[in-house]
């Protein structure tokens, strides 16, 4: 029982890590409808530049985030401006596709840079951790979930609380209404590429404190963020951080109850089971559409 | 070696490879790589392959067997290349091999040492390592149960990859501990696409055995030990079947913690094996760093290298119907020591494979005693 | 009149003399390196093909059809061991069963992924593929799990081995254009593009789309199925995370966009440029490790430059130009369709 | 110095042939000026060229006595030219307040903002009953309303409307055309396209007639609705 | 032949004249805390063009969804032909006659405008669903049908180049020709040019000669009062008044709620 219990806490902690890559996932798409399939990459794009700061600077891991948000904020933007706004019919299925490339481009350019071995951040906190009865917690988890709610925080309140939020979601909803009410569709949609990038600096952080990785390690990464999105639901943050809790947490016990080789599938399960019953996800709206 | 070689200067060939530049496979890959080029360095230093100069030519098989069938195809046919020798891993050996067979090319290679690879009727397949891979936990096992009853570990807990090269290895080892009187209390096979390992480890930890037995790549080589220090969970022997023998690569991401791990392995930068000090400082000098930098895989594709050498110096020839029959008989040496191989191309009658033991920053070889540069530590110091 | 009838006869020979050349392609040029390259592009183009009925038509895009090209693979697999089939011509009569086995778990799946939409959808079916795969892994006593499956292997020799893999090949990828192209002109096919269009007022008209969109997922998943058992018995032995490959299933995918979403002859197109391009591109760039930079900006500039599909964009291209030197610049042109 | 806002020669289409072939239209400053025509006439086009929203191949748009080709919706927004689509402009997800209040997007005074609002929702009693409902809920009349409101949150010196009335019960109609009329008689310049062709001209002080691509005929409102081949053509037996 | 592929053979009105076509019970639906449809019963006669009209939000389009299937009622009965349609799909209730368009034109936007017009018709049989989608005859009344409407040279333009009046007007087509045996149509003059609108409304009332029952919204008064032959005025998702047009037209409880003074 006991075994449970831990599992359950840790599939909160680790939730936390995936929580906040997937939240930057599910703004963009929120944001553009755009699937960026690319996120992973994105995410693994920021464990390795703040791999390569916190080596040549000799830094914590958690303060390159003030160099590589920003840097991939403004990555973001140029990939947005180059890549993404061209594509004027079909963006949402064609959109598949250049992130796709894009992530490609990204893990060749990493194994070229920083080769294929596995690499992973080092911090004092990645093995120090405190007790909590007979269990212990690492504090790079502890850390990394504050930072997960921190940046969900903000995100939350500059989407739903300020007039630039508002302009981002109203040209998700409605490019032409939104040109005509005199919102610059093309600047927020860069911005908000690059915000949604700079989460996944922040998420690249945590993920390589606590996993190993290399340029390849996104498709794992990608599979794992979609599914948390779409159990979710779409464009939602609150439902970003449930259902990557969930899919933790669920995962966690079953490798503890019954087997690791059958914790995705009960995953996979409840995924598929949930989408039955509610085919927006968790915490999707569903658009009522012309009637 | 091959002194005698008739230096007649002949035509110079090329040897093709097909190694995992991109994708899952793709770290091991240029370990191979690595390996490959110093031994086609040495090669043509001494005048070239029975005269031949060699010329090595990689290609990129993104680790997929789509595309290895693709490459030897294409090296062979195209490239026509006059030898190739084989890629990392049974996943990606097993269908290039029979495409090669089908070509009648010997097929020597350095990762392919899963047991499906022997049981496919090829007889151009010659895996170039001590031991078959579910071989390579025994010599572990019989240290163990070699201790003094008192100190012998009284229980074990087991956890491995469901990977074709980790799992008969570990599942091996169970079988023996058992027999040999220590306890399972944990044992459990997670899947090879993991990324998570703590809740795994976490069972580990609590299942509080002395003796802990891993089939592990290397991310999950270094999640284990991370979460047992993290959790101050001392058992006293810890042995992981892939990660610890890659060197910095491994102990970068542990500090002083690797101390006390072990690792199976075929070959260390100490052992005094055939043509072991060369390797080692010659690789030193080529890709810089220290000996502790070295990983296995480019021993074991060095290792290819030398075999092939010996066969064409004792066939006087490098066809590959004459190569094949030679390396069915004798026996080659390499810096993993001498080997040779039977009808499947398994290798028998080598040494078998030895133990590492990370000892104040270093692996090194510390079982059998023949080898060792020193005792076993154990049991293992608490983490720091 | 007469032009329209004339561009009719000349698609007409154009596809003739295509089907000929693809017919004769081993006997042009037997060196086994083409006759792979030509068995897996063979094998993309129906692939793609058949994917395109699903996700071209209807526009559920499917990530997941791999899992249908390794239960194909395993189903041949299995049968072919169980019943001791010996390697040689026979074991391509059961590809069939396979296709069949594999319609029978299309039906299933899609009766519960068919319940979303878009991007949903999408996901629902990764998420059985990936169920597919661990299956494959976990039933070790089944499929041998991650140790693999072995096929028999054909005692042909290096220059004949393709051949008749790609004559399977070949003959998949005609049923599979031929069932495209029957379905695109039928009434069933435009009650599918319709579901595409506006899923709920193709409901409004009468269109029963959930049986549509099943049969069109299932007639897509049993072709796949039955080129996955070819592909198996090609590479002679197959793992569950090489057959049920997330990539294969993207690939496929890409092929189809880049060829022209929709359209019968976009997803040949795109097969056979992305996947010579990309067997090429690793075996010449691979080692040079920009490989996947390369490919990835070959993929960009295609996009860019034509955004909607090679196809879709150069019709659109011919037409804007007639419509600027033709004699009436008339009424707004239809695109798509080939 | 030209009209008010004033297209000559203007070409513009979707890719395929032009649709206004050579337009020629001015829109007097404290006008209301009203296009009819038939269905696929080239009205909305005309509109789209003006807001920004397609760029003409061909011929010029001043506003002002300044070019507007060419600039960007956002551009022209800010030179006061303010329009209200023919479709579904509205945000579906977001509250019918949000809606509103989006209207204002350029405007930064905050005080500003808060008066339009009390006195869109006096005139449109519906912003302030369902302001915290997604827009996408509400009726299709009542959409349209909304959007109209959205509109007045601007204070534009040009308001360009596409078949305001369509979808409005006949109450709400008449307060919509009210509303326009005295927008105009207080001086606003304002640019119509309307189906419900004798309501339109009848409230206008400039009518203009549509057939494809071009302007047929253009005149006082009421000329233009008592020409009788115009009424058989475009606007139907008496009401 | 020339029957079998029409999508519905205009079927003989069954029975006496006082059964209606559609009869709609206690029909009540809401939204959240808004109440769409209360208690709402109204009949249909066979052979009738009966106008539903009533202020923006009355729930006239919601009765439509409830109708034809494509919301979810909280109460009450519908049935069509005198037989419950409760709980069917949208296809299905089409299938069974019932054909409709939206208020806000749906067209497919990729579809050329002849293929929008060949969608709704209905073909019997599996043979006839696998053979080629523009059969010589369908594709001819499609083109006079398009023809009719004014929109014959768009017919092979993607139903999204068109005009939103022309997409209008495509919808209707498409259910027209298809002669379902009840059309609903949701604010058909909305967006249309009127000297068109005039002629729809001769196109409808023959069509009606031959047996096709209509129910249509629209707040264009005169189109209603010209066409009905009954009306129905929804205020707040109840019928409160009906009758002939003239009568309603005068009734005070409408002119207040509706019409205005
Ligand atoms: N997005 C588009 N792509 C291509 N052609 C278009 C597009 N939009 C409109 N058209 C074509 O341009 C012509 C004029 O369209 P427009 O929308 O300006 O007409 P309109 O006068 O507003 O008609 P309505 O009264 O029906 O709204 C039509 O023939 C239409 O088919
Ligand atoms: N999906 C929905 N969610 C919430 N409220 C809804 C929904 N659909 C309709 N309503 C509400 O129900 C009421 C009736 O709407 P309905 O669309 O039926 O009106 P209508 O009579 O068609 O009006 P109009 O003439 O403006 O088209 C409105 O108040 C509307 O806001
Ligand atoms: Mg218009
Ligand atoms: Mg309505």
């Amino acid at each position: 029982m006991t075994l449970v219990l831990e599992a359950a806490v840790l599939g909160v902690l680790t939730g936390g890590v995936y929580a906040l890559m997937a939240s930057g996932l599910t703004l963009i798409f929120g944001v553009m409808r755009i699937i960026n399939v690319g996120h992973g990459a994105l995410v693994v794009l920021g464990a390795y530049l703040s791999f390569a700061a916190s080596r040549s600077l000799h830094i914590d891991p958690f303060l390159t985030l003030v160099i590589t948000m920003p840097v991939m904020f403004l990555l973001g933007m140029v990939l947005q401006i180059v890549f993404i706004r061209p594509l004027k019919t079909d963006r949402e299925a064609l959109s598949v596709l250049v992130t796709y490339a894009l992530a490609l481009g990204i893990e060749g350019l990493l194994g070229y840079f920083f080769t294929a071995n596995y690499t992973q951040l080092q911090a004092w906190y990645d093995t120090a951790s405190f007790p909590i009865g007979s269990f212990r917690i690492t504090y790079v988890y502890v850390f990394g979930f504050a930072l997960c709610l921190a940046i969900l925080a903000v995100m939350f309140l500059v989407l739903y609380r300020t007039t630039f939020g508002a302009s981002i979601r109203a040209t998700m909803l409605n490019r032409t209404a939104a040109q005509l009410i005199g919102i610059d569709v093309d600047r927020v949609s860069a911005v908000a590429f690059g915000i949604g990038m700079a989460t996944a600096a922040a998420g690249g952080v945590v993920f390589g404190i606590t996993t190993a990785f290399n340029p390849g390690s996104h498709y794992d990464l990608i599979s794992r963020l979609l599914t948390i999105i779409v159990l979710g639901g779409l464009g939602s943050l609150r439902g970003a951080i449930v259902a990557a809790l969930i899919m933790l947490v669920s995962e966690d016990i079953t490798a503890v109850l019954i087997s690791p080789v059958w914790a995705n599938f009960v995953f996979f399960v409840i995924l598929v089971g949930v989408l039955l019953i509610r085919p927006q996800g968790l915490y999707g709206v569903r658009v009522r559409d012309r009637l | 070696g091959g002194s005698t070689t008739p230096t007649a200067p002949a035509a110079p060939i090329t040897i093709g490879v097909s190694v995992s530049q991109t994708g899952d496979f793709s770290g091991d890959g240029k370990a191979l790589v690595q390996g490959y080029d110093l031994w086609a360095q040495d090669i043509n230093a001494k005048g070239g392959l029975n005269g031949h100069k060699v010329t090595m030519k990689y290609v990129d098989d993104t680790s997929s067997a789509q595309q290895v069938v693709t490459n030897y195809q294409n090296l062979i046919t195209v490239d026509k290349v006059a030898l190739v020798f084989g890629p990392f891993s049974s996943l990606l050996t097993i269908p290039a091999s029979t495409v090669v067979a089908r070509y009648n090319y010997a097929f020597p290679e350095p990762a392919g040492g899963g047991p499906h690879v022997f049981d496919r009727g090829l007889t151009n397949v010659f895996f170039v390592q001590p031991a078959a891979v579910e071989d390579n936990l025994v010599s572990y096992t019989k240290y163990l149960l070699s201790l003094p009853a008192g100190q012998r570990p009284a229980s074990a807990a087991y956890a491995t990859q469901d990977d074709p090269f980790t799992q008969p290895q570990v599942d091996k080892a169970k079988s023996l501990l058992e027999a040999g009187g220590i306890k399972t209390s944990y044992y459990k096979v997670y899947p090879a696409e993991t990324t998570d390992f703590t809740p795994i480890a976490l069972a580990v930890a609590n299942s509080q055995a002395d003796a802990v037995i891993l089939g592990t790549q290397l991310p999950d080589a270094v999640a284990f030990p991370k979460t047992f220090v993290q959790q101050h969970y001392n058992p006293k022997t810890i042995i992981e079947t892939t990660g610890p023998d890659q060197g910095a690569v491994f102990s970068g991401k542990l500090g002083a913690n690797t101390d006390g791990i072990m690792v199976p392995a075929g070959w260390t930068p100490d052992a005094k094996a055939y043509g072991n000090d060369k390797f080692v400082s010659e690789f030193i000098a080529k890709y810089g760093g220290t000996s502790a930098d070295i990983s296995a895989d480019a021993a074991e594709a060095y290792s290819v290298g030398q075999v092939v050498d010996q066969a064409a110096v004792k066939a006087n020839s490098i066809d590959n119907a004459k190569l094949i029959s030679t390396l069915h008989n004798g026996s080659y040496n390499t810096i993993q020591g001498p080997m040779s191989f039977d009808a499947t191309g398994k290798p028998v009658g080598g040494v078998g494979v030895y133990i590492e033991q990370w000892q104040s920053g270093k692996a090194i070889f510390v079982y059998p005693a023949t080898v060792a540069s020193a005792p076993p530590e154990y049991p293992k110091k608490s983490w720091q | 009149m007469r032009l329209l009838r004339q561009a009719n006869n000349l698609k007409v020979s154009g596809i003739v003399v295509l089907f000929a050349i693809a017919l004769a392609l081993p006997a042009i040029s037997p060196d086994p390196a083409t006759t792979n390259i030509a068995v897996f592009t063979m094998m993309y183009i129906g692939l793609a093909t058949a994917w395109n009925i699903m996700g071209g038509y209807t526009g559920y895009i499917s990530l997941g059809h791999a899992g249908f090209f390794g239960f194909g693979s395993y189903t041949l697999g299995l049968l072919l061991a169980h019943l001791g089939i010996k390697a040689g011509y026979t074991p391509f009569l059961f590809v069939p069963l396979a296709g069949l086995a594999t319609a029978v778990l299309a039906l299933a799946i899609g009766w519960f992924a068919l319940r979303t939409r878009a991007a949903t959808f999408v996901i629902v079916t990764i998420a059985f593929m990936f169920m597919l795969q661990l299956l494959a892994e976990n039933l070790v006593g089944l499929t041998g799990g991650g140790g693999g499956l072995s096929f028999p292997v054909p005692p042909w020799g290096g220059d004949y081995f393709n051949t008749p893999y790609y004559y399977a090949m070949l003959a998949l990828a005609t049923l599979g254009l031929a069932i495209s192209w029957r379905i695109r002109r039928s009434k069933f096919g435009l009650g599918l593009l319709a579901i595409r269009d506006d899923e709920d007022k193709a409901l409004a008209v009468g269109v029963p789309t959930r049986a549509f969109k099943l049969t069109a997922f299932v007639v897509s998943a049993t072709l796949v199925g039955m080129i996955g058992g070819v592909y198996g018995y090609y590479v002679t032995y197959i793992y569950p995370q090489f057959v049920v490959d997330p990539l294969i299933g993207i690939s496929m995918v890409l092929m189809v966009f880049l060829g022209g979403l929709g359209t019968i002859s976009g997803p040949v197109l795109g097969a056979l440029i992305l996947e010579p391009a990309q067997l090429w591109l690793a075996y010449n760039f691979g080692a040079s490790r920009l490989y996947l930079v390369m490919y990835a900006a070959v993929f960009l500039g295609v996009i860019l430059l034509l955004p909607r599909g090679i196809v879709p964009s150069l019709v659109e291209l011919v037409e804007r130009w007639r419509a600027r030197t033709g004699p009436s610049a008339s009424a707004p042109s239809k695109a798509v369709a080939p | 110095m030209g009209a008010f806002l004033e297209l000559v020669g203007v070409r513009a289409g979707y890719g395929g042939g032009d649709i206004l072939q050579g337009l020629d239209l001015s829109v007097e400053e404290g006008s209301l000026t009203c296009i009819v025509g038939p269905n696929g006439a080239g009205k909305s086009t005309v509109l789209r060229v003006v807001s920004g929203l397609l760029r003409p191949t061909a011929g010029t748009v001043q506003f002002r006595g300044e070019s507007l080709a060419g600039r960007s919706p956002r551009a022209i927004l800010g030179r006061g030219i303010v329009q209200v689509p023919q479709e579904r402009s509205l945000f579906p997800t977001m509250t019918v307040w949000e809606n509103v209040r989006l209207g204002a997007f350029t405007v930064h005074d905050r005080s500003l903002v808060a008066k339009r609002m009390a006195a869109v929702c006096e005139t449109f009693p519906i912003v302030a009953e369902r302001r915290h409902e997604p827009a996408a809920s509400l009726s299709g009349g009542q959409q349209k309303i909304v959007e109209f409101a959205r509109a007045l949150m601007l204070d534009p010196s040009l308001l360009i409307l596409d078949e305001p009335s369509m979808g409005l019960d006949p109450k709400t109609r008449s307060l919509v055309f009210n509303t326009v009329r005295d927008m105009n008689k207080a001086g606003r310049t304002l640019l119509l396209v309307e189906q419900n062709a004798r309501s339109g001209l009848g409230i206008a002080t400039h009518g203009v007639v549509m057939e494809t691509g071009r302007v047929r005929l253009q005149g006082p409102g009421q000329e233009v609705l008592d020409n009788p081949e115009i009424g058989r053509l475009y606007l139907g037996a008496t009401a | 032949m020339e029957g079998s592929h029409r999508a519905f053979g205009v079927r003989a009105i069954q029975g006496g004249g006082a059964v209606s076509l559609l009869q709609i019970d206690n029909l009540s639906k809401r939204f959240g805390g808004v109440v769409a449809v209360d208690d709402c019963s109204l009949a249909v006669a066979p052979g009738s063009i009966t106008g539903l009209i009533g202020p923006n939000g009355s729930g006239k389009t919601t009765v439509f969804n409830l109708v034809t299937g494509f919301i979810r009622k909280d109460t009450g009965s519908v049935s069509f032909n005198s037989k419950s349609i409760d709980g069917l799909g949208p296809d299905r209730i089409y299938g069974l006659g019932i054909g409709r368009t939206f208020q806000l034109a749906r067209i497919f936007p990729r579809l050329t405008a002849v293929e929008n017009m060949l969608v709704p018709v209905r073909r019997k049989g599996l043979r006839a669903l696998f053979s080629r989608a523009d059969w010589g005859h369908e594709k001819a009344r499609a083109m006079e049908m398009l023809e009719f409407l004014e929109i014959s040279h768009v017919a092979n333009s993607l139903g999204g180049a068109l005009s939103y009046g022309q997409r209008k007007l495509l919808e209707l087509g498409a259910v027209m020709m298809a002669e379902p045996q009840l059309v609903l149509l949701d604010e058909p003059a909305g967006g249309v040019n009127p000297a068109l609108l005039e002629r729809i409304g001769d196109r409808i009332r023959r069509l009606n000669d031959r047996g096709i029952t209509f129910l249509l919204v629209e707040h264009n008064m005169s189109f209603v009062m010209n066409l009905c032959s009954e009306v129905v005025v929804l205020y707040r998702g109840r019928p409160i008044a009906t009758g002939a047009p003239e009568a309603v037209r005068k009734d005070p409880t409408v002119l207040d709620a509706y019409l205005g003074a």
